[in-house]
């Protein structure tokens, strides 16, 4: 047995923990014997023993507090007031309540309504940035083990800046997967601080709890980091490869005449086993392994012979469908009733977490052959194993014995499956449960009588939530229904899905930075998170076409990834078969799972560290200044759902990255609005000279819920301008603003004046009209600055 | 009496305070009429509701020509109004619209004063709903109405969860008492 | 600037960070030169120098992770099950919903309605969980920073047990404050684990929702005990003395012709600053320094010249009498409300927390007098200063400063309090509002036409939380009308509590543990938590006055141990000073802050461990099955109402300490109730033998929700039992249970057949009664077992 | 028709399925008739509930008497039945009241059946609305009546928020109507 010791260093000087910048030291024992006893294969770290490389002088903010950033969020929050929505009046955290907050009553430990719904905004971040840290700690756990501290960082081709998240949020460089967890200590404890907040009779005023909630943002970017480049060091991921390989999705792709392993979740580490047992033992041509979610990306990104099901909104559907034969549950988006479902197609269940155990008894430390045993004869539904190393050999023997004896459920009759259709009553208690308010009910009514077409009609826009069938007075199984209506087409869908890349090499920031930051490239487009809006599968990929077409730079990770796939041209080909898979204009990045989306913000800090040599070390706030007002970077969380994705986006609007979230997205509680009508919030300083300038409403948004797909495709071009933008790159930005306006909203943009600086900002075409267009609008050259933009006063070169 | 009201979505309910529904439509019709100031808002569903004689965009035309009511058309929806050469209609997010209207400072589209009386119709169930609680909340003197046929707790009126043809009817209804406008 | 260095040892074998038991080693350079710099002072110490002392081999059970003792809690939750009564249908949490889960109805995410409110429990109890946790680091910290961390621990007297919870769980013995600190890192990474369990789309089962919240319970009492014992240690609080001095407390302990500094919250160091800085400058006469919550208890502890100005309920009414000169905030227990509250009577409001900063502007860095004339001008209507430090002199200053400017507000005028009550217009809006529905509207009108009675009669019975006034549209002053109906009487009130003794020494341990195992002092009864409950005051006093009178031995803490102050008996003395404040049978012992309630669980496990001789280390499940079923404890938390109760509740839970709430406590979402009508649910193993035993309802539940305080009080007595009482023991106590049956309930409790195992179990005066009884209920001698009690198989000595 | 139901706490809003409000009292009586094992469950703040000539412990002895109902003292109400020498009463703890009720296997005090109707009088409002709120969510097919003056809305029935008055002369309706049964 191997100790390996890690250090913390305190400086006594600060509050915070700190590591010491050059003072560094390693001290290697092999054996050493004291009064204590004898210690061998000890080795001691002092400090980071990787700093020496990195001469970069300390910033201002390495681990930052709580309150830290307050005032810079605080200039944030000042130009996007939140428009508070409750989704509910009252308040019932605590045996005071239930509390009626509404308007200006406060509840009885005198919070008011909008500090509660900013404080379940800070909840909800900071369960969502627990869950990544939790992922993460649970990952570098299993992996300091197998593979030891000292093993060596490796991320990214050709990349130096290996951890944007941790150098500027910490202010360290980790160099092994050791050194990693300082930043993930660090972050547990401000994590637990932040929740503390939310306990009754603690903060009191809204501002300071969005400042909090961005906070739990920052630190949930740094824990995904942590979690993606661990295992994208360890596990031979690809490291933000160009052009990464293809993977299969859908019903499709997977071969029903084997024996089919579902894994649901977000933590590869479980089905890295059973892809290691199925390699060793050469099963891959008896057994499929599928996934949904980030599982299904990360185990195509170990290996791409891994099957992708699909997104989180299929999951009921697909177990419906029968063709499972076992499920792997890991941690995170497992429908809370799998245990049930898979029960019905006589599925065995084995949970991988002690995040999510379902009830089910734990067998870790059994035989894996009576495990199997059990399983496989019913006496057991399902079973817990929490050493992802013993779950490969459980998963692929129980799953082929189950296999053969599943017959009956694997290819269910439309009979069976349409069982029961012709009880329903009328009663509507479906359409009034659903999220979305579909007519089930007359596509129930309308199948019953031999029509299907109703029912595969809803197939497309229903979200896969089951409310309709809980709701439904009489248990009618609609989701099998619309299985069943559609099951015809979506049997043999099979689309091909880039392989997650992994984090944006430097050299790559490199070549696009200008680019992107004078406004030549028009923008990055983040797609991300959750599917879980109806007509999956279309939305997505208008939206990412348009901005291909138009030469943006295309990421997505997630479900979002994946649905995107969904849609092809009249050749059969999707957006990852037309469009290069590289980072740069018109390219279309896969960039992985949803703890991915940390090299999206990586990326967005890097063009500021590597193309504008801005100091990356513990320098969040001028990074986060130069991002906001310079990289027009835009994400769309089109299905966002969870706690995780409000997180992931409050770590980007503490970047001055603006997020556009589907209608449903209203139900965060707020939305962060400019108000592009107060001349007075859009002043912002000169850096050349300290002056206050007057830059027009851009970025105008900082979280909005859109409307429509159309909504959110003419917001993400106007969000794209930033003030910093050159008068090409405007010119450009305003003719996708212009063009994109006229064909989904039919007409011009009715603001154009506020994002006009000179008239060399106009595109050439239309010069002409436009010069007409303003001058009834009383548009003056020259009131709109074009600045050294910063927010913050000690960017300012020469002070006045 | 029973407490049964018959929801717009199952889980709607809001808190202690929501909306009153319309003993009948000419209520609707002497609230607009007695407003000074009053918008409505058109959303991105309106299109999708089939009335006798075309979609909702074009009672909402009619409601705002006889109502001399100024129209919001949120998410894409101005071009529809564009094409059917309607007056009067301005084109805003449904969010930035929530927000503008909790601002007792905001003067409208045209700048002279806020509205006084906000009727909406055709948006998507929940998002109306939300827009409509932060209105309740953080607007506490703006007057809303929905016009929609699903129950809207949040409004200060609202028809209440009725099926279409009931809704048609209603909506007809509203429109020829809007008529006697003076 | 001197560095010091704390190691964490990772043993690869394990996930589970550990320490090694012997292997220790310290190391100290006073100067290293190396290729990367010169290091001077640097010390470091490889696993725990300390642990040479101790000599116990480590336990099954070191640092245990979410499901380690899942096993143990389903045995408890077996037999407790949760009965659980929703506060709200519906789910809200994520933007799938609201779902309904009314019945069997699922919510999107394929939550149930038990899951749900077992998922809330959690998530109140990883609040509660983390918001001690976060305090313990504020706290060490700053006392690490100040004293070093080679600072020794010394938390009791004649102790050498120092830290129970940290030895149990942990598996180490913390020698210095430094050494606290590994603990508390094990439990912020615990802590996020759980939070992230509560996240959409994990955790499905509810009972293993409940066994995560019995960890963040665990956890809790893990991270109470740091911040006490670091703070006991470091800041000179008594050490576990016996008859702790006497400080004052209530409206008549204040001399208000000092300026009068309020202090709310429970982080003593803002407040020790204040109190160092007036005995630096010799101001005690010129300023008085006053607490509300716990901050007053630990600032009685620093020094007793600091007054306890009452309870969390009498918050607003202190502002509203106009007393307070300044308002000094730190963490938890602030009414949210108070920058405005304080506002209204011209007190500045001085935040101190990072957690809870109230929107005031940040002064941390400026200069104390530049600060204190923003303030005493009116400037500023409050700042934050997060230097505790930096606290006392600007206090201080403004407080002196302010004081004789603020004449009008000190003594408001019966007309200016009593103003626009004549506006009352009927409407019930305040009787509604009120959570216990009090007759509000009667008294304000009655009051209106100068009968003041009915109002004072309110004043006793109101919580203090404001929901009237919030709720009234005339916006009348409902609670400042109740103060100046009362004000006369209560002004002069003025009551001695003892000051908190922290620790129970192992001697004391020694001294009872006998009588306490063998049932021969029938309890220990532990009456802590918030004052939440209307008659405040005389509830808990009558609850205490009854068990000392029958020997169990009381403890208390926070507000509860204020609150039983209260009650005065003929000659004007309280339970204080009728009742020796020494751990003993008959004895009265206020153990301190909210923080210091790890004390009472840490007696148990002291109990297990010194007086039984249990191994301690790292070694939970035995402690617990020893305490279960040994230990007579039981607490009750009468106004309990927060997270932070919910989650001290869950720490006792899993140790198998009944806890008793008031009725709101209902509101909790379930209880955790026992089936004395279903005998099998009364089995236990016999460690002699491993036979199993019916040993009766001994204690009948572990969560449960009170109606009344009679009923408490009857409950208490019975939930004392335990299945090891000698004969003579639970003679003892079923004499308290009968009699205190008959005095509250004016009958025989009807379930005496289940504890009484023989007929030398019952009380010898009144055995023929009892046969009598007996005999009619059809009760045999013997039926009922009296094993060596355990839950645990592996506590079986011999085998069958 | 106006959704206003005046409610029992301000925010005593539940979910979806709540209370129906009895039309008269006479329809409580006869479903007390119509039970076969029906249970009626006293609080402890009973004693505080004056009536014309006593309070409602008085009250509920004659409701159990003529409506042959078994009785549930809670909290420590049984001294007082006893004082007044009620017959069919036992003592239980709310709480383990209501987890019984939710378990179809318990047979009740005198071990002859579950019951089929619980009738509810007399308690802290807020515990009683949380019981109800465990039984109407996990016992589904037990009917459940709120006799107090606040709406509860977690009761299959209630009374409804009424005055004093109004609730004492409903109280004395019912009694009068259980009279009648055969
Ligand atoms: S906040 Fe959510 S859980 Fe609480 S009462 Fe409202 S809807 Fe129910
Ligand atoms: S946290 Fe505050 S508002 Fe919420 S229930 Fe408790 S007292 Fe009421
Ligand atoms: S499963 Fe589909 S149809 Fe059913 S409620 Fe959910 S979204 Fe609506
Ligand atoms: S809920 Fe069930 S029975 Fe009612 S309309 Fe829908 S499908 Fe038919
Ligand atoms: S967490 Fe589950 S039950 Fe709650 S709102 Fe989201 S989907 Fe619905
Ligand atoms: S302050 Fe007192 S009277 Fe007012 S609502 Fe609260 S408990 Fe009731
Ligand atoms: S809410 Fe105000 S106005 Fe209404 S009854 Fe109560 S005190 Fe009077
Ligand atoms: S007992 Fe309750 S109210 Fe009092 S200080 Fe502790 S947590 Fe706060």
């Amino acid at each position: 047995m191997r100790h390996i010791i890690s250090i913390q260093l305190f400086n006594y000087g600060r509050r915070q923990r700190r590591t010491l910048s050059k003072k560094d030291l390693n001290i290697k024992i092999d054996e050493l014997e004291s009064s204590l006893g004898t210690i061998k294969g000890l080795e001691i770290q002092i400090g980071r023993i990787t700093d020496e490389e990195w001469e970069e002088p300390m910033g201002p903010t390495p681990f930052p507090s709580v309150g830290t950033f307050r005032d810079w969020d605080k200039k944030l929050l000042n130009r996007y007031k939140p428009f508070y929505m409750p989704l509910c009046d009252l308040c019932c955290l605590c045996t005071y309540g239930k509390c009626d907050l509404t308007g200006d009553k406060k509840g009885a430990c005198g919070i008011d309504q909008k500090a509660q719904q900013s404080r379940i905004v800070l909840l909800a971040c900071c369960i969502g940035a627990s869950t990544h840290t939790a992922h993460a700690r649970h990952m570098l756990n299993h992996l300091l083990e197998e593979f030891g501290r000292d093993y060596l960082l490796d991320v990214a081709l050709n990349t130096n800046v290996e951890a944007p998240h941790i150098r500027l949020v910490c202010g360290y460089k980790p160099k092994t997967i050791g050194d990693l967890e300082e930043a993930l200590d660090y972050v547990e404890t401000q994590l637990v601080q932040l929740t503390a907040a939310a306990h009754t009779g603690q903060e009191g005023d809204n501002l300071d709890f969005e400042s909090k909630a961005f906070h739990a943002g920052m630190l949930d970017h740094v824990a995904m980091e942590i979690a993606d480049i661990s295992q994208i060091s360890t596990l031979g991921f690809p490291k933000g490869v160009s052009e990464a390989p293809l993977a299969q999705m859908g019903f499709g792709s997977i071969d029903t005449k084997k024996a089919v392993v579902m894994c649901i979740g977000h933590n590869v580490l479980p089905s890295v086993d059973i892809i290691d047992y199925l390699m060793e033992h050469d099963l891959f041509d008896k057994v499929e392994i599928g996934g949904l979610c980030c599982t299904a990306h990360d185990n195509t990104r170990y290996d791409n012979r891994a099957k992708i099901l699909g997104p989180i909104s299929w999951q009921l559907r697909y177990v419906r469908s029968g063709i499972p034969d076992l499920v792997v549950i890991d941690e995170q988006c497992i429908r809370l009733d799998i245990v049930e479902e898979a029960e019905k197609i006589g599925a065995p269940v084995i949970a991988t977490s002690e995040k999510s155990m379902m009830g089910l008894p734990d067998r870790t430390h059994d035989d894996p052959d009576a495990i199997v045993a059990d399983l496989v004869s019913g006496r057991q539904k399902g079973v817990v194993i929490l050493e992802p190393r013993k779950v490969g050999e459980v998963v692929v023997k129980t799953a082929m014995a189950v296999s053969p004896k599943r017959k009956e459920f694997k290819e269910p009759s439309k009979e069976k499956l349409f069982e029961n259709m012709e009880k329903c009553r009328g009663c509507l208690e479906c359409v009034m449960a659903c999220p979305n308010n579909l007519p089930i009910m007359d596509a129930v009514k309308a199948c019953a009588e031999g029509d299907l077409s109703l029912l595969s009609e809803l197939q497309p826009l229903c979200v896969g939530c089951g409310r309709c069938e809980s709701a439904c007075p009489e248990d009618l199984s609609i989701i099998s229904y619309m299985y069943a209506a559609s099951a015809d087409q979506c049997k043999d869908e099979c689309f091909q899905v880039r392989v997650g890349s992994g984090a944006i090499t430097d050299v790559e920031i490199r070549e696009v930075g200008r680019g992107i930051v004078f406004g030549e490239i028009p923008g990055i487009l983040a797609l991300v998170g959750c599917a879980n809006y109806p007509k999956g599968g279309g939305e997505v990929a208008k939206i990412a076409e348009e901005f291909l077409k138009r030469r943006f730079i295309v990421l997505a990770t997630g479900c979002s990834a994946m649905d995107l796939a969904t849609t092809l041209d009249e050749e059969g080909q999707n957006l990852y078969e037309q469009y290069p898979g590289v980072f740069d204009a018109g390219g279309l990045v896969n960039v992985g799972s949803c703890v991915s989306n940390s090299h999206i913000t990586g990326a967005t800090i890097k063009i500021a560290n590597i193309f504008a040599k801005r100091p990356l070390r513990a320098n969040y706030e001028e990074i986060a200044d130069y991002v906001y007002n310079r990289v027009g970077a835009v994400g769309i969380a089109w299905g966002a759902m969870s706690q995780k994705a409000a997180s992931i986006a409050a770590g980007c609007w503490r970047l001055g990255i603006p997020v556009i979230v589907g209608p449903h997205g209203s139900k965060y509680r707020r939305n962060l609005l400019g108000r592009k009508d107060k001349e007075e919030d859009w002043i912002t300083l000169d850096a050349r000279t300290g002056d206050d300038m007057y830059i027009g409403p851009v970025p105008e948004h900082l979280f909005y819920a859109a409307e429509t797909i159309e909504e959110a495709i003419v917001m993400t071009a106007k969000l794209s301008m930033r003030p910093n933008d050159t008068t090409k790159g405007r010119a450009v930005k305003l003719s996708h603003y212009i063009d994109l306006s006229k064909k989904y909203y039919g007409t011009m943009p009715d603001d154009l004046e506020l994002f006009v600086r000179g008239e060399s900002d106009l595109p050439f075409t239309m010069k002409v009209e436009l010069l007409e267009y303003l001058k009834k609008k009383g548009w003056e050259e020259g009131k709109i600055g074009m600045p050294d933009p910063t927010l913050l006063d000690r960017m300012i070169r020469r002070k006045k | 009496m029973s407490a049964k009201l018959r929801p717009g979505q199952t889980a709607e309910i809001a808190g202690p305070k929501h909306a009153m529904v319309f003993p009948k439509p000419t209520v609707v019709a002497s609230m607009i009429k007695r407003a000074k100031r009053p918008l409505l808002v058109i959303g991105s569903k309106a299109p999708e509701i089939v009335t006798d004689d075309g979609d909702l965009i074009d009672y909402a035309i009619k409601i705002g020509k006889k109502g001399k009511l100024t129209i919001a058309a949120t998410g894409h929806l101005i071009g529809e109004f564009k094409k059917r050469k309607a007056k009067n209609v301005y084109s805003i997010p449904f969010m930035n619209l929530g927000d503008r209207l909790r601002d007792t400072d905001w003067n409208g589209f045209d700048g002279k004063g806020h509205y006084d009386l906000v009727i909406f119709a055709g948006s998507q169930y929940y998002m109306e709903w939300l827009v409509l609680s932060g209105l309740k909340n953080f607007a506490p003197n703006l007057r809303t109405i929905s016009l929609g046929n699903l129950y809207q707790p949040n409004a200060s009126w609202a028809i209440g969860t009725v099926n279409h043809s009931e809704w048609m009817s209603i909506l007809k209804e509203i429109i020829e008492n809007l008529e006697e406008k003076k």
